[in-house]
């Protein structure tokens, strides 16, 4: 059985579920970084998938549905964005509600294009790249075949130098952690927010794409809490790409063992096999690793002066 | 200006109510229909006949309980995002205890039930408080997590102990424990589930009321809502607080059970409760956290629930959760706007002079 | 409208199952029945999706109230509602699709129950995959994990066992709530990872998570078997056959006898025996399954027809 | 002579409850270090603030070297060659000194990644220039006040100003840190840059400033010399009468020990030793001084004598009975009142009513409570409304929003709260923080009564003059421990000045 557990189609089976949670965590990151609390992840997530699967039937071609899938989740994140940065509304609250409306808007568009309450037409989806040589070695031909993957593996250095290494990323996490000096050195405190924001929509649009191309359909509620877990991965990996990279992979490994362990017919019950990837998310919460600091003014409406 | 204060304060959600209607009309149009006709369907529906009333009203009840929840919350500082999880393990206890119990007299076991409701909620609720309280994990995280726990956990004990034959409920509670229609006094409710726990939501509310603003108790929990560390200067027992706070929080959401599992369909149904938890967020905010506020607001999304499914021969009922989300951005987008025309308003007044002698 | 409504021969509302209408299987089964009896008998209807759950019982009232003739409840979720609400409009008739028997509730007489022997069709479905797999591994994908779909998994398992003993079944569930129907990539995670294991048959009864299941035979170039409606089409040349439960003809007769006044409540069973169960053939996937798996297949069914078989339920 | 480098003309500014600057003409000339006094509120930060562009003004002109600028934000500003030193430091902790001084202004390397080296370059050499030693590489969190202190000038000196405004640099200063300041603020004259110093002592004015503007209530009262003005002067100018700042202290019994603090060690927020092995007794009716240079540990001492922190090691006792890590309640319950130094922070529930603040602490025991767990109404506001009077709180409104409430009529909240407890013991920390001189007045009345009646006062302050007016003894604390103690009519205050700085040690003398 353990054989099984850890073979390399575990590996692939990781990578491949943890690719919505990594984008939407690290867009989470850019938006918290940023200062502004992101609840509506799952939202942009399902709304990315929505209109990815849009695009590509009305063009046929797959990437327009991705480029959609962008446009999609950030143009969700927009609104967010809006509420909590121009009208300084409570974020959590706000998120709340963008989850709400992207489950209306998906199903009542759903409904005009493909007159179905669940499921849309099957649309094209990516090709699969084919690599001489590299296709022969197990995992990384995954990796270097799917095009979605390969992009989120840029994406995930891209963030990192982005946020790490550039000055866009110092005066983004500048705004995170005391907008008030930011905006004293002659940063524009919104526009880095709305950025934020924004990216994070995009990402995890783009994650809601991967979610519906690889479908080839739209599936009416098809986030299914990925965006909770992704905000999850965010706090786990300490709001760093790469540590939310890292969280993601964790609970896709969570997931791949659990499908795993079904399969292999292991006797505890499926329910709590299903729960594992939320109590290690307590767990880790509640212990020392997961005790990480979040950006300073995360979620606190930035007042720039006197009113 | 006092009072034009006040009156702001009430319009302005109003006013945002009026305009999500006018951008949901628009969604209407774009269908090919028109919004007058569907409002109108809407409207006479829901509020234009007692049985419609009756359901609105029925529709309210677990949203005041949930919405009162969170506003519980709010006030002492915290967010429960976990209303939902805390409402089926309070439900679950409920149902359980009502089919268990079956030889107790209704006297003793109805009040039993209600409290199982309200300890159930509390207990789930109170895991993240002290995850909070001791160990400083965030309650919005960890109560999004206690939600699927719960829903696992009640699917476990449903599938695999308690469900009757085919079903995914448990069998029904003692008839003893049943909490009457309102339909048995009214006949012009009758066919509309709407019970007694409509006034267990009332009740809940006025003491709620009672708890925060009438009693040192309720002193102490906004404090720690409005100010922890000068809360902690005062001798409150902050970690205490914290776990206090979510427990009552939990048991109020514990309490849809009575209203579902005692009032409606006399047993457990698994997922029964379909999003009210979550609901319960915007319905506190709309109510601006406070008692009364979360009844309107419940009374609005439950006439909005229930009115989905009067329009959905027309429209997708969708357009039902549209628009509750546009209701709930304009309602909380619009109070700061509302804050800088306050604003506005004092600095005129000032600069007319009256400003001078009003320094120190 | 009204005028159609006026010049109707019946008045049918249905209220949908969650997954409502265009989940590709059950659902639209049930509304495809609906279509044709417009088509065919000139009935008018109108339907009603629910959100939560006392919208079911708000919608099949709903529709009692309005002048409907004939009231339908797609799925088992309706059956303590609609027996309730047939009580109250005596007049009235209805009829449930999985409608679930309950000892010590009698069944009104306006009230059909109709409900099928899904194990039947996933028993030649199994044995169908039994026959025809080259890996002696087989998969099964459950939506959520209810005894409705247990229901589905132990008549597949009876059926692979008694057409190929030495074959081992993998399964998972894609959940534990409602969302387990529309999850398709857990489906797709869970069928790949079956496959991966050298499963080379995947029976699904998950709703669009199916849709998953599908995509990964596709993907692995594999085979899966489709349920509820004939799922051919989702990935054409990649679905074995598909075990479908004929929620449409139930719906489609029931109109049927109601406008010829030969209505009848209580319970109607479909099972292999009233052809309301079964497996897809065809000329779609004729060349995927040799004539003399066809046969066992059909006599297996025969054995069952004639009571020889028991297929386990639980 | 020289350029007219910054001209204010007609400048009025207002908050929604104050008039912050009113009709305010403000100037000052290229390489001058111009000083700007006033009281608490005077408006001296918010003329500032308009000067940078963090604030629009509601009216009136301002000329950078004669020509009409229109400050809209800090970029404006900071091109206009005008840099700011803020009150509260506007750093970021968790970046490195090297982060927050490039930001909004990075060197670039390829033109998309931020040039460490470069920058770090950059801040030696201006290190050396001006003579500001630090480290580009450490983080802020990690760095003594005075070296934040120097990032901040750093930040203002790389983004090239030639204006600095300081507002109130030396408040959070050691002596010591003090006089480095004034050499680098030489040193920067003499590369001519122009430097506008906002302070409130007086005789900082005198060391450093060639001119002083003084602002009272939003107003301008006058422009003048330093070296033709005396501090008396400028006192008057600023409180607008004759100021007498000497406080009258009756006779008083000093009795039995009122607590007794040994060998108290704690740890800091962010876990660093703090006080190092405090220990000291309070008898009653005695005024104990505690002074020093804020963060040497007189916050955490206060926090663990009030039960807000905990100690690691050491024993508290309070008449006699054990109270180590006890809880703040228990602490309140045998006797001690606290007037706590952020009044914000600690003191006062803002969005709570005057009445509200005024039971915090007792709203939990009768009378303020009744039978399950009601609040008695009647009580509550019998009990403000007394203490509105006995305390003048004005205005004498008992359901306003504390918050609505002045500075110093916010502190008198906190002392007719914590007075009306008849405290065994009152630890006033920074009593008088950021208070008006009516108030500051009023606030020492009410601290030497208590004296009086024979009550034990611990007395924390920043402000020398005050602890040395007030107390019967002072001890002196430097870096967690007491330095020595000294008895403030036989000693001056440039001895304990020193003594503050760790220059002089000086065993405890009375035991
Ligand atoms: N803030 C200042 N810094 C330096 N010198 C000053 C300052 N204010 C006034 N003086 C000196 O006082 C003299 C007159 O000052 P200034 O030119 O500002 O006043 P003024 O001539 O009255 O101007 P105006 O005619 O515009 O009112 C000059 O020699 C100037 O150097
Ligand atoms: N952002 C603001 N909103 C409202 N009122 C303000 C604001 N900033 C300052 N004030 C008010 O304006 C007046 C002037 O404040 P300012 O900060 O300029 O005083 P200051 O002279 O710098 O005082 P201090 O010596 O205490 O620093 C005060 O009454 C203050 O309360
Ligand atoms: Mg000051
Ligand atoms: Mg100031």
């Amino acid at each position: 059985m353990w054989q099984t557990i850890f073979s390399l189609v575990m590996v692939t089976q990781t990578i491949r579920i943890s690719i919505p949670y990594i984008l939407a965590s690290i867009g989470g990151t850019f938006s918290e970084r940023g200062g502004v609390i992101n609840i509506g992840l799952e939202g942009m997530i399902l709304n990315g998938a929505f209109c990815a699967v849009l695009a590509t039937w009305y063009t046929g071609n797959a990437w327009a549905g991705v480029i959609a899938a962008v446009i999609g989740g950030a143009l969700t994140a927009l609104i967010h964005a809006v509420v909590s940065i121009r009208y300084k509304a409570n974020q959590i609250i706000s998120g709340v509600a963008i989850n709400l409306f992207a489950v209306g808007i998906t199903k009542f568009i759903l409904k005009i294009v493909f007159h179905s309450s669940s499921n849309s037409e099957r649309v094209a989806g990516l090709p699969l790249w084919k690599i001489p040589i590299i296709d022969r070695i197990p995992v990384i031909n995954t990796i270097f075949s799917t095009p979605l993957i390969l992009l989120t593996l840029g994406i995930i250095i891209l963030s990192h130098i982005l946020i790490f290494k550039t000055p866009f990323g110092l005066r983004l996490r500048s705004c995170g952690e005391h907008p008030q000096a930011s905006d004293t050195l002659g940063v524009k405190v919104n526009l880095m927010r709305y950025s934020g924001v924004l990216i994070s929509g995009a990402l995890a649009g783009l994650g809601g794409g991967w979610l519906s191309l690889d479908q080839h359909c739209f599936t009416d509620g098809m986030s299914g809490g990925r965006g909770f877990i992704a905000l999850a991965a965010m706090i786990f990996g300490k709001w760093t790409p790469l540590g939310a990279t890292g969280a993601a992979l964790l609970f896709g490994f969570a997931e791949a063992l659990q499908i795993q362990l079904q399969s292999a017919g292991v006797k505890i019950p499926t329910q709590f096999v299903q729960m594992i990837p939320y109590l290690l998310t307590l767990v880790v919460l509640a212990s020392a690793i997961g005790r990480a600091v979040p950006p300073a003014a995360d979620g606190i409406p930035y007042e720039p002066s006197e009113d | 200006m006092i009072k034009r204060e006040k009156l702001l304060e009430i319009f302005t959600p109003l006013l945002a109510v009026i305009a999500a209607f006018l951008v949901g009309g628009i969604f209407i149009l774009i269908i090919g229909q028109n919004p007058i006709f569907i409002y109108g369907k809407l409207f006479s529906g829901t509020l234009g006949n007692p049985y419609g009333i009756a359901q609105v009203l029925f529709k309210a009840t677990p949203l005041i309980f949930t919405g009162l929840a969170v506003a519980f919350a709010f006030r002492a500082g915290l967010f429960n995002i976990g209303c939902e999880g805390q409402l089926y393990i309070g439900s679950f206890l409920a149902a359980y205890l009502g089919f268990t119990l079956v030889g107790l007299p209704g006297f003793l076991l109805i009040p039993l039930c209600i409290l199982g409701g309200m300890v159930g909620g509390a207990l789930w609720a109170g895991i993240p408080g002290i995850l909070k309280a001791k160990r400083g994990a965030h309650e919005v995280i960890t109560t999004i997590m206690m939600n699927f726990i719960a829903l696992a956990l009640t699917n476990y004990l449903i599938v695999r102990y308690f469900h009757m034959p085919e079903t995914v409920h448990t069998q029904s509670i003692a008839l003893v424990a049943r909490i009457p229609r309102l339909s048995t006094i009214f006949p012009k409710f009758s066919g509309s589930p709407l019970n007694y726990s409509f006034f267990l939501a009332l009740l809940a509310c006025f003491i709620v009321y009672y708890i925060l603003w009438k009693t040192s108790l309720g002193y102490e929990l906004r404090a720690v809502g409005l100010s922890p560390s000068a809360s902690e200067y005062g001798g409150i027992n902050i970690p205490k607080s914290v776990i206090l706070t979510m427990a009552i929080s939990g048991a109020l959401a514990g309490l849809v059970g009575v209203n579902y599992v005692m009032g409606y369909k006399y047993y457990f149904e698994q997922g029964f409760a379909g999003g009210v938890g979550f609901m319960g967020i915007a319905v506190a905010l709309l109510g601006r956290n406070t008692p009364i506020g979360v009844i309107l607001a419940a009374l609005l999304f439950g006439l909005l629930s229930f009115g989905g499914l009067i329009i959905n021969a027309y429209v997708p009922k969708e357009l039902v959760e549209i628009l509750q989300a546009i209701v709930i951005i304009f309602v909380i987008a619009s109070s700061k706007p509302f804050r800088d025309y306050i604003m506005k308003l004092k600095k005129k007044t000032l600069a007319q002079g009256i400003a001078g002698t009003s320094k120190e | 409208r009204k005028e159609e409504e006026v010049e109707a021969t019946l008045r049918v509302g249905l209220v949908f199952d969650v997954g409502g209408r265009g989940d590709k299987s059950f659902n639209d089964s049930a509304y495809r029945g609906l279509e044709k009896a417009k088509e065919d008998l000139g009935i008018y209807y109108e339907y009603i999706e629910p959100g939560e759950g006392s919208d079911r019982e708000s919608g099949l009232r709903m529709l009692a109230y309005q002048n409907f003739d004939l009231i339908f409840g797609i799925g088992f979720m309706f059956s303590d509602d609609i027996t309730h609400i047939a009580r109250e409009f005596p007049e009235k008739k209805f009829a449930c699709v999985d409608y679930t028997v309950q000892p010590g509730r009698e069944i009104p007489s306006n009230l059909a129950a109709l409900k099928f022997r899904e194990e039947e069709g996933s028993y030649l479905v199994g044995a169908l995959a039994g026959l025809l797999t080259k890996t002696n591994k087989l998969g099964f994908v459950g939506g959520m994990d209810i005894p409705l779909i247990h229901r589905f998994e132990s008549g597949y398992k009876a059926g692979v066992r008694r057409a190929n003993p030495k074959a081992t079944i993998l399964v998972g569930y894609a959940g534990v709530t409602g969302e387990a129907f529309k999850n398709p990539a857990k489906g797709k995670e869970i069928a790949l990872s079956q496959y991966g294991q050298g499963v080379d048959i995947v029976y699904h009864a998950s709703g669009s998570t199916g849709l998953g299941v599908f995509e990964a035979a596709r993907e692995k170039k594999v085979l899966a078997i489709g349920v509820d409606s004939d799922q051919y089409h989702e990935a054409p040349g990649y679905i074995l056959t598909s075990m479908v439960k004929r929620v449409n003809n139930s719906v489609y007769n029931t109109i049927k006898d109601t406008i010829a006044g030969q209505f009848k409540g209580g319970v109607h069973i479909f099972g292999l025996k009233e052809d309301g169960v079964g497996y897809v053939y065809d000329e779609n996937n004729r060349d995927l399954i040799p004539d003399e798996v066809r046969k066992k297949v059909e006599e297996l069914k025969a054995q069952i027809i004639a009571g020889e078989i028991e297929v386990p339920r639980e | 002579m020289t350029e007219r480098v910054v001209e204010m003309r007609h400048i009025t500014k207002r908050f929604p409850r104050v008039v912050a600057n009113d009709d305010v003409n403000f100037r000052v000339h290229s390489g001058e270090i111009h000083a700007l006094v006033g009281e608490n509120g005077a408006g001296k930060s918010t003329l500032m603030k308009i000067l940078y562009g963090l604030y629009q003004k509601d009216g009136g002109q301002i000329l950078i070297r004669g020509k009409e600028i229109d400050l809209s934000s800090p970029s404006v500003a900071i091109e206009q060659g005008i840099g700011m030193v803020h009150q509260h430091f506007m750093l970021i902790p968790p970046f490195t000194v090297a982060e927050n001084v490039i930001l909004g202004r990075e060197p670039k390397r390829g033109k998309i990644f931020n040039d460490r080296k470069k920058a770090t370059q950059d801040i030696r050499g201006l290190s050396k220039r001006y003579g500001l030693i630090i480290d580009p590489e450490a983080k802020i969190q990690d760095l003594s006040v005075g070296l934040q202190q120097r990032v901040e000038i750093i930040k203002v000196l790389y983004r090239g100003a030639e204006i600095l405004i300081m507002d109130e640099p030396t408040a959070v200063l050691t002596p010591q840190e003090v006089e480095e300041l004034f050499t680098i603020m030489h040193s920067l004259k003499r590369e001519g840059k122009t430097i506008i110093f906002i302070t409130h002592k007086l005789k900082e004015v005198r060391e450093i400033s060639d001119w002083v503007t003084v602002m009272r209530d939003g107003r301008v009262v006058g422009v003048v010399k330093t070296e033709e003005t005396t501090e008396e002067e400028l006192a008057r100018f600023m409180v607008g009468r004759e100021v007498l700042l000497k406080v009258e202290k009756g006779p008083s019994q000093i009795g039995e020990v009122v607590l007794r603090a040994k060998d108290l060690e704690a740890l800091s927020d962010r876990g660093l030793p703090t006080l190092k092995g405090v220990s000291f007794e309070i008898r009653a009716g005695e005024i104990l001084g505690i002074a020093g240079v804020e963060g040497n540990g007189q916050t955490e001492l206060v926090e663990v004598l009030t039960g807000l922190r905990k100690v690691k090691k050491g024993r508290i006792v309070l008449g006699g009975k054990e109270v180590t890590n006890a809880s703040p309640r228990m602490i309140f319950e045998s006797g001690v009142a606290h007037i706590p130094e952020d009044r914000h922070k600690r003191g006062l529930i803002l969005e709570y009513s005057v009445e509200d603040n005024l039971i915090l602490g007792h709203h939990y025991k009768p009378p303020v409570r009744k039978r399950l767990l009601r609040l008695n109404f009647k009580r509550i506001s019998e009990n403000a409304r007394n203490l509105i009077k006995r305390f003048d709180i004005r205005p004498a409104n008992k359901e306003l929003l504390v918050s609505s409430l002045s500075g110093g009529n916010q502190q008198k909240v906190i002392v007719a709260r914590e007075l009306s407890r008849h405290p065994w013991l009152l630890i006033a920390s920074q009593p008088t923080r950021g208070v008006d001189i009516g108030a500051i007045e009023f606030i020492h009345k009410k601290i030497l009564e208590e004296r009086e009646r024979g009550k034990a006062v611990l007395l924390v302050s920043a402000e020398l003059s005050e602890v040395m007016s007030l107390s019967d003894r002072i001890l002196v604390m430097y870096e967690g421990r007491i330095v020595g103690e000294v008895d403030p009519k036989k000693t001056k205050e440039e001895e304990i000045g020193l003594m503050m700085t760790g220059a002089t040690q000086q065993v405890a003398s009375s035991k």
